[in-house]
């Protein structure tokens, strides 16, 4: 059963990233990335890693594809109606069921390859790795203000 | 008595050095009456010399010079026969030279500097004949050299002057490039240069080596007294003003050579070879020379030429084991030839041209210079009675017994020299007055030295006895015994020669009024065959046309393009790789994935 | 002592600077001071020189950088002539060159005294790092000399000239690290070095880094081509300085490191340097024939002469050696006076171009009876110092190979040649342009810079033995150590050390 | 579900990332495909950590997904940039640096 799932992931990555090598625009292979992530998360969760599997799913599946296929529309300088749109969130509603699905599956310990606790997780980032936790939040405000610079209109 | 001979060799130096710095500040009559007198004084020095000193030959240490391991010279001086014979001669002739050169140059703007170089050299022959050391005497051959440069090319603002000053200085400084390796060789040979060192060992030389050693010599003396092959300098030189070809290119400088190579005889004997070669150079040479005289129509260009066929007179002597006979004969010459010089001096004085076409009939105009000139002709020509004679006829009696064809040559150049003699003679004071306006007869300050001169070319013939007795204590002077009226025999020939030579010249250009003027021998002969032209084909147009073909295309096509060459290429090499620098990003990254794949493979090679 | 020597130019320069650029007459007597107070320094260490200790004198040592970089100086016999010579040129160059340079006097002045310093340090130092040290930094005052005060072209020139030597010298410093690796506790001092014995295989390469750092510097044959650029585009101070001082160095580094250093790969290489030793005397006087630029001339003729000296030191038979360091010495002298004279003929005539120039005996006798004399004492008449050199190294040379010699000696006549033609070209035959015949002769500040030289031709012409005498036992100690007659040299050394 | 399958994935993730990066001429998939090669090495890690310290893998693998996220920020920025500038955000818009 853990096999066939893995295997099942396994193939819709292989896809999801034939797509993203092969697409003609940009937009579907930004899309095509979505499927590709949300399975990845999936097979964190079943390694066991579920709250990295929830994160994967939530961080790039969700903000980063998303705003890159802002940017993509951006470029192309049209809105982009019709087809795609619709078969775009048909794509991100499939891999967000199956992750979801398989988080739940994960946290009832039958896949309990791995023990993590989220608790053990916050021990480590605000004891051993405090510095590496500031230095990283540091990290993203310099991320965070830099592009605002680099946005700002010049005068 | 090292004083008095010191004096003999360093009063003409003083009198250069003062004319040099402070002739600015000495009046015209000061500096007529010093640089004489200078020389005057080594004169009288090397008179009591010649009287008093008698213990022959010793050596006066002056002060040391080189002195480099084994290898030692010092500033010294030799007074032996030969050497007071020949320091006799040259202050004597030098004197008189001097004394003369007071009326002829008297109004020359440079006279300063013409005194000087006088003095100068007057030091350096001196200097030259009286070194006990052959580096000596080299310094002595470049400082007559070194002042033959100055005084040919005095009046250096006309082109001929200078380059013939030049050529000059070039020719000898190529004799003396032999005579350069003669030293050397000899110091290897021997390890000491003292003549007195090399005559005593010359026998215990190898002959090959002496040969060789006597050769190089001998190049060294044909360059100074202008034989076969470096004589080209001597007929230019006559740009120089006349008194100075008059001591120079007559009376001394021209004998150094013959003087050296009596001074090293004993050397020349050992290889008999070299002795060969002398005599036949001598009599090749004057034989030369005379044809050319034949047909010279320049006064001084004619004496120069016979300046070279006599020296080559005296090197057969030499050449033939007489050493006595050669060195006589340049005794003598030096009176006659000088005296020759300095008539045809105040000839030019007088008519101010040099071209013997343009004189004529100056025989009323100017009575001594006539005959003074005349006593100097028969001299040369060897008439019975003036010193050429004697002497001229001791040597060809000695080539004679040597070998019988340098007897017909020497013979038949006698012929020629009277005949050139009396043609010069004939053609400036006989006949009708061509081309010059007026002439005057020189003052008593140029005519005194040539009387005496003319009395000296009589009467020194006839002490060659006494001369070969004072020569003997040199050891090597001996003269073969020739049957007494074999003697006569040769001597009726030669007169007889030289008398018919006289007639003939009489008859060519006084009846006929004109000499040869075409014909194939004419042009071979005023051209000098060619030698002037062949040696600058051989060696001067070569040398100059190769170094610059060789400055363009080799200096600064070959060596600088390949050091700016090496400048370009990393300028190339630069350009070459900054194909690599495409701006692209893409580029970029393929250059580090294809590195990080070869680092891979380079790290998991010893896995797999 | 002799630190304080070599200090006082470089102390000079930095007073010097404080002085406003204004006062260009104080700036001129202050330079030439400082540079005749050097020339005394130097007499006083001719005459307390002593002529029978070999080894190095007057010799002072200092801790520096450690591992064997330490300051270590000291003079021997033939050290102490080459300072003399360098000491007494610096000056008249400095003298020379009062009217000829125009703008910017305090920085040439400044720069004159940092290569005398340079120079000197050379010619001093005893210990190879030193030694290196001043063999660079005495590039670059002449990099500016040349760069800043010369012709046209003289940024080519000074750029070719800079590069040319760099290049060379880096081979040498590689050389210098491996001795450094491989001499006893580091260290880098000359008569240590001697002892050391080096395998042939990585002698042959030290020698050839060696000796084509110093055959570009004196130059040698194929690496000549850099001299006739310089000197043309140098001003007259430079070239003095460059023709007079820098080309010694090349001897001075064959006969103090090259050869001692690697005896055998020296045999090894021996026939080769001779034949372009000899090259260069023949090839310098017939490039030298041709040129139209008198200062071109003499930089040829500086090739063609020094060709002579090394063919002295390579044959290293007594009489040639001394005869080489002697032309050293002539040479610098009477080169050094062909270029100060060809400087004044500039300032007058603006033009060094022989069609130009003529007859110029008639206006300037004083300098043409100057420029007679320093002819004649580079043809080598005997009598004055360049026959002494000559006659001495043709001498030796001729004991050990007679080709050699005999090739060398041709360079007597050519030389000859090529200056007489020069004297004609300049002095003799007609004047060519009006203007030249009211040129001002000789004032007597340039009476003043010629006569030392001119009584030095004299003076080296007819006594020679005064000079040879300071340096005769230290040329023989080079020699031998040269010839391998030594064994272990720093024991011997250590004792008679003062 | 072994370890080796699961390096399998990973290695399939970094190649397609790398290769991503070649084929693609836009920019924005060109960055993404950086993505996707960093999130096959997070996976790289998390296997190698099974055994030893899962959780301080977890850990190491937030770690970087903040600083993905980082860059991802300024690399969206620049893109903006590019846009406004140069009107198009493809690979060969800056070659300033050409030699």
């Amino acid at each position: 059963m853990l096999d066939l799932a893995f295997w099942l992931l396994f193939l819709l990555i292989a896809a999801g990233l034939g797509i993203f090598l092969f697409a003609s625009e940009e937009d579907k292979s930004v899309v095509s990335l979505v499927a590709v992530f949300s399975a990845l998360g999936g097979v964190f969760a079943l390694m066991g890693y579920t709250f990295l599997g929830g994160i994967y799913v939530l961080l790039y599946a969700g903000a980063v594809v998303v705003a890159f296929l802002m940017v993509a529309w951006l470029v192309s300088g049209r809105s982009r109606e019709g087809r795609s749109i619709k078969w775009a969130f048909f794509l991100i509603f499939i891999s967000l069921g199956t992750e979801l699905s398989l988080i739940f599956l994960g946290s009832r310990s039958v896949f309990r390859r791995v023990s993590t606790s989220v608790s053990a997780l916050g021990e480590l980032f605000l004891g051993k790795y405090l510095y590496v936790f500031e230095l990283t939040s540091l990290l993203i405000l310099t991320a965070v203000v830099s592009s605002l610079v680099l946005m700002r209109r010049r005068s | 008595m090292s004083f008095l001979l010191a004096l003999i060799v360093l009063a003409p130096a003083l009198g250069a050095l003062v004319l040099i710095l402070l002739g600015r500040f000495l009046g015209k009559r000061a500096v007529f009456w010093f640089s004489p007198a200078t020389v005057g004084i080594s004169f009288l020095a090397s008179l009591i010399a010649f009287t008093t000193f008698k213990n022959h030959p010793s050596v006066f240490y002056l002060f040391p010079w080189i002195s480099v391991g084994k290898f030692h010279v010092d500033f010294s001086l030799l007074w032996d026969p030969l050497s007071s014979i020949m320091a006799l001669t040259v202050s004597g002739v030098s004197f008189l030279i001097h004394i003369y050169s007071v009326g002829y140059m008297g109004e020359d703007p440079g006279f300063r500097r013409y005194f000087a170089y006088l003095n100068l050299f007057t030091f350096s022959m001196l200097l030259l004949v009286l070194a006990p050391n052959l580096p000596m005497m080299f310094v002595g051959w470049e400082g007559v050299g070194l002042c033959s440069y100055l005084l040919i090319g005095f009046w250096f603002d006309r082109d001929t002057a200078a380059d013939a000053g030049k050529k000059a200085f070039i020719v000898n400084r190529v004799g003396d490039f032999g005579f350069l390796l003669g030293i050397f060789l000899l110091f290897t040979l021997l390890g000491n240069l003292d003549f007195q060192y090399i005559n005593s060992r010359a026998a215990s030389l190898p002959t090959t080596a002496a040969t060789a050693a006597a050769l190089l010599l001998f190049l060294g003396a044909t360059g100074k007294s202008a034989q076969i092959p470096l004589y080209i300098w001597l007929p230019d030189a006559m740009e120089g003003p006349t008194p100075v070809s008059a001591l120079i290119h007559a009376a001394t400088m021209v004998t150094a050579g013959v003087y050296m190579v009596s001074r090293l005889f004993p050397l020349f004997a050992r290889s008999g070879l070299a002795l060969e070669v002398v005599a036949w150079v001598g009599i090749i040479t004057a034989a030369l020379a005379a044809t050319i005289a034949l047909v010279q129509n320049d006064i001084k260009k004619v004496l120069a030429y016979s300046t070279i066929s006599q020296i080559g007179y005296m090197f057969t002597g030499v050449g033939v084991g007489a050493v006595s006979a050669g060195m006589f004969h340049l005794f003598t010459h030096a009176f006659f030839k000088s005296l020759l010089f300095l008539a045809a001096g105040s000839v030019i004085h007088a008519v101010g041209t040099q071209d013997m076409r343009e004189m004529g009939g100056l025989r009323r105009k100017m009575p001594i210079t006539f005959w003074v000139f005349t006593i100097g002709a028969l001299a040369i020509s060897g008439i019975p009675g003036f010193a050429g004679f004697f002497s001229k006829d001791q040597i060809l009696a000695q080539a004679y017994l040597h070998s019988k064809t340098l007897w017909t040559v020497g013979v038949i150049t006698a012929g020629l020299t009277a005949f050139y003699m009396f043609r010069l003679i004939f053609m400036t004071f006989y006949g009708e007055p061509r081309g010059w306006k007026h002439a005057h007869e020189s003052p008593p300050v140029m005519a005194i030295p040539m009387e005496i001169l003319a009395l000296l070319s009589v009467i020194s013939g006839w002490f060659f006895s006494s001369f070969h007795q004072w020569l003997k204590p040199l050891g090597y002077i001996h003269l073969e015994e020739l049957a007494h009226e074999r003697e006569l025999i040769l001597m009726g020939v030669s007169v007889g020669l030289a008398l018919a030579a006289i007639v003939l010249a009489w008859w060519i250009y006084l009846k006929r009024k004109r000499g040869l003027r075409t014909g194939f021998l004419y042009t071979l002969l005023t051209n000098k065959y060619y030698v002037d032209e062949i040696y600058e084909a051989l060696f001067v147009v070569p040398y100059r046309e190769g170094a610059r073909a060789v400055s363009r295309y080799f200096d600064a096509g070959v060596i600088d393009r390949a050091v700016l060459g090496s400048g370009k290429l990393t300028l190339e090499g630069g350009r070459l790789l900054s194909f690599l620098q495409t701006g692209l990003l893409k580029d970029y990254a393929l250059w580090m994935a294809a590195g990080i794949v070869i680092a891979l493979f380079v790290a998991l090679r010893g896995l797999l | 002592m002799t630190s304080v020597m070599i200090f006082l130019p470089v102390a000079g320069a930095i007073l010097l600077l404080f002085v406003p650029r204004e006062k260009t007459d104080f700036v001129k007597y202050f330079a030439l001071g400082v540079s005749s107070a050097v020339f005394f320094f130097s007499m006083w260490f001719f005459l307390n020189f002593n002529p029978y200790y070999p080894f190095p004198q007057f010799v002072e040592r200092a801790r520096w950088i450690g591992f064997g970089l330490n300051y270590h100086v000291g003079m021997d016999g033939i050290s102490l002539v080459l300072v003399v010579l360098t000491a007494l040129l610096s000056p008249l160059a400095l003298a020379s060159s009062f009217r000829y340079i125009k703008e910017r006097e305090k920085e040439f002045y400044i720069m004159i005294l940092l290569l005398e310093t340079g120079m000197l340090g050379v010619f001093v130092a005893q210990n190879l790092f030193l030694f290196y040290i001043f063999w660079e930094a005495m590039l670059i005052p002449m990099y500016f000399l040349i760069g800043m005060w010369g012709g046209e072209r003289r940024l080519y020139a000074t750029v070719k000239f800079v590069l040319y030597t760099m290049v060379g010298s880096l081979l040498m410093l590689v050389g210098i690290f491996y001795l450094w690796k491989h001499s006893p506790h580091h260290s880098l001092y000359f008569y240590q070095l001697y002892s050391l014995s080096i395998p042939w295989g990585s002698q042959i390469l030290l020698f050839l880094a060696f000796a084509l750092a110093f055959a570009i510097k004196v130059p040698l044959f194929p690496f000549h081509t850099w001299l006739p650029d310089a000197h043309t585009e140098a001003p007259t101070a430079g070239s003095v300085l460059l023709a007079g001082v820098l080309l010694k160095m090349g001897g001075y580094g064959f006969l103090r490191l090259a050869m001692p250093l690697f005896p055998q790969a020296f045999k090894f290489f021996l026939p080769y340097l001779l034949a372009l030793a000899v090259i260069s005397i023949i090839y310098g006087a017939a490039m030298a024939f041709v040129q139209e630029d008198a200062k071109r001339l003499v930089a040829y003729s500086s090739v063609s002469h020094l060709g002579v000296v090394m063919l002295g030191i390579f044959l290293l038979s007594l009489r040639s050696y001394m005869g080489g360091i002697y032309q050293m010495l002539n040479h610098g002298l009477s080169t050094g006076a062909l270029f100060l004279l060809i400087g004044m003929l500039y300032e007058r005539t603006h033009t060094r171009d022989m069609k130009k120039l003529g007859g110029l005996a008639r206006p300037l006798p004083v300098l043409a009876a100057f420029l007679m004399i320093t002819v004649f004492s580079s043809i080598g008449l005997p009598g004055l110092n360049g026959f002494v050199g000559e006659f001495l190294v043709f001498l030796g040379s001729f004991e050990v190979n007679k080709t050699a010699a005999a090739l060398a000696a041709l360079g007597v006549i050519l030389s000859a040649v090529y200056l007489l033609r020069m004297y004609q070209r300049v002095m003799q035959g007609r004047v060519k342009n009006e203007v030249f015949l009211k040129l001002p002769d000789m004032n007597l500040r340039e009476v003043l810079i010629m006569v030392p030289l001119v009584i030095l031709f004299l003076w080296m012409g007819l006594s020679p033995n005064f000079f040879l005498k300071k340096f005769e036992k230290s040329a023989r100690l080079m020699m031998e150590i040269t010839q391998q007659k030594y064994k272990t040299l720093y024991l011997f050394e250590n004792g008679g050390e003062r | 579900m072994s370890s080796t399958a699961l390096f399998l994935l990973s290695a399939l993730l970094i190649s397609a990332g790398i290769a991503g990066f070649f084929v693609r001429k836009d920019l924005l998939t060109m960055l993404l495909s950086g993505e996707v090669a960093l999130s096959g090495a997070n996976l790289a890690l998390l296997v190698f950590a099974t055994r030893s310290s899962p959780t301080e893998a977890q850990a190491a693998v937030i770690a970087i997904l903040t600083v993905a996220a980082a860059e991802v920020a300024v690399a969206l920025a620049a893109i903006a940039v590019a846009i406004r500038d140069k009107g198009k955000a493809t690979e060969d818009i800056a070659s300033e640096m050409k030699g």
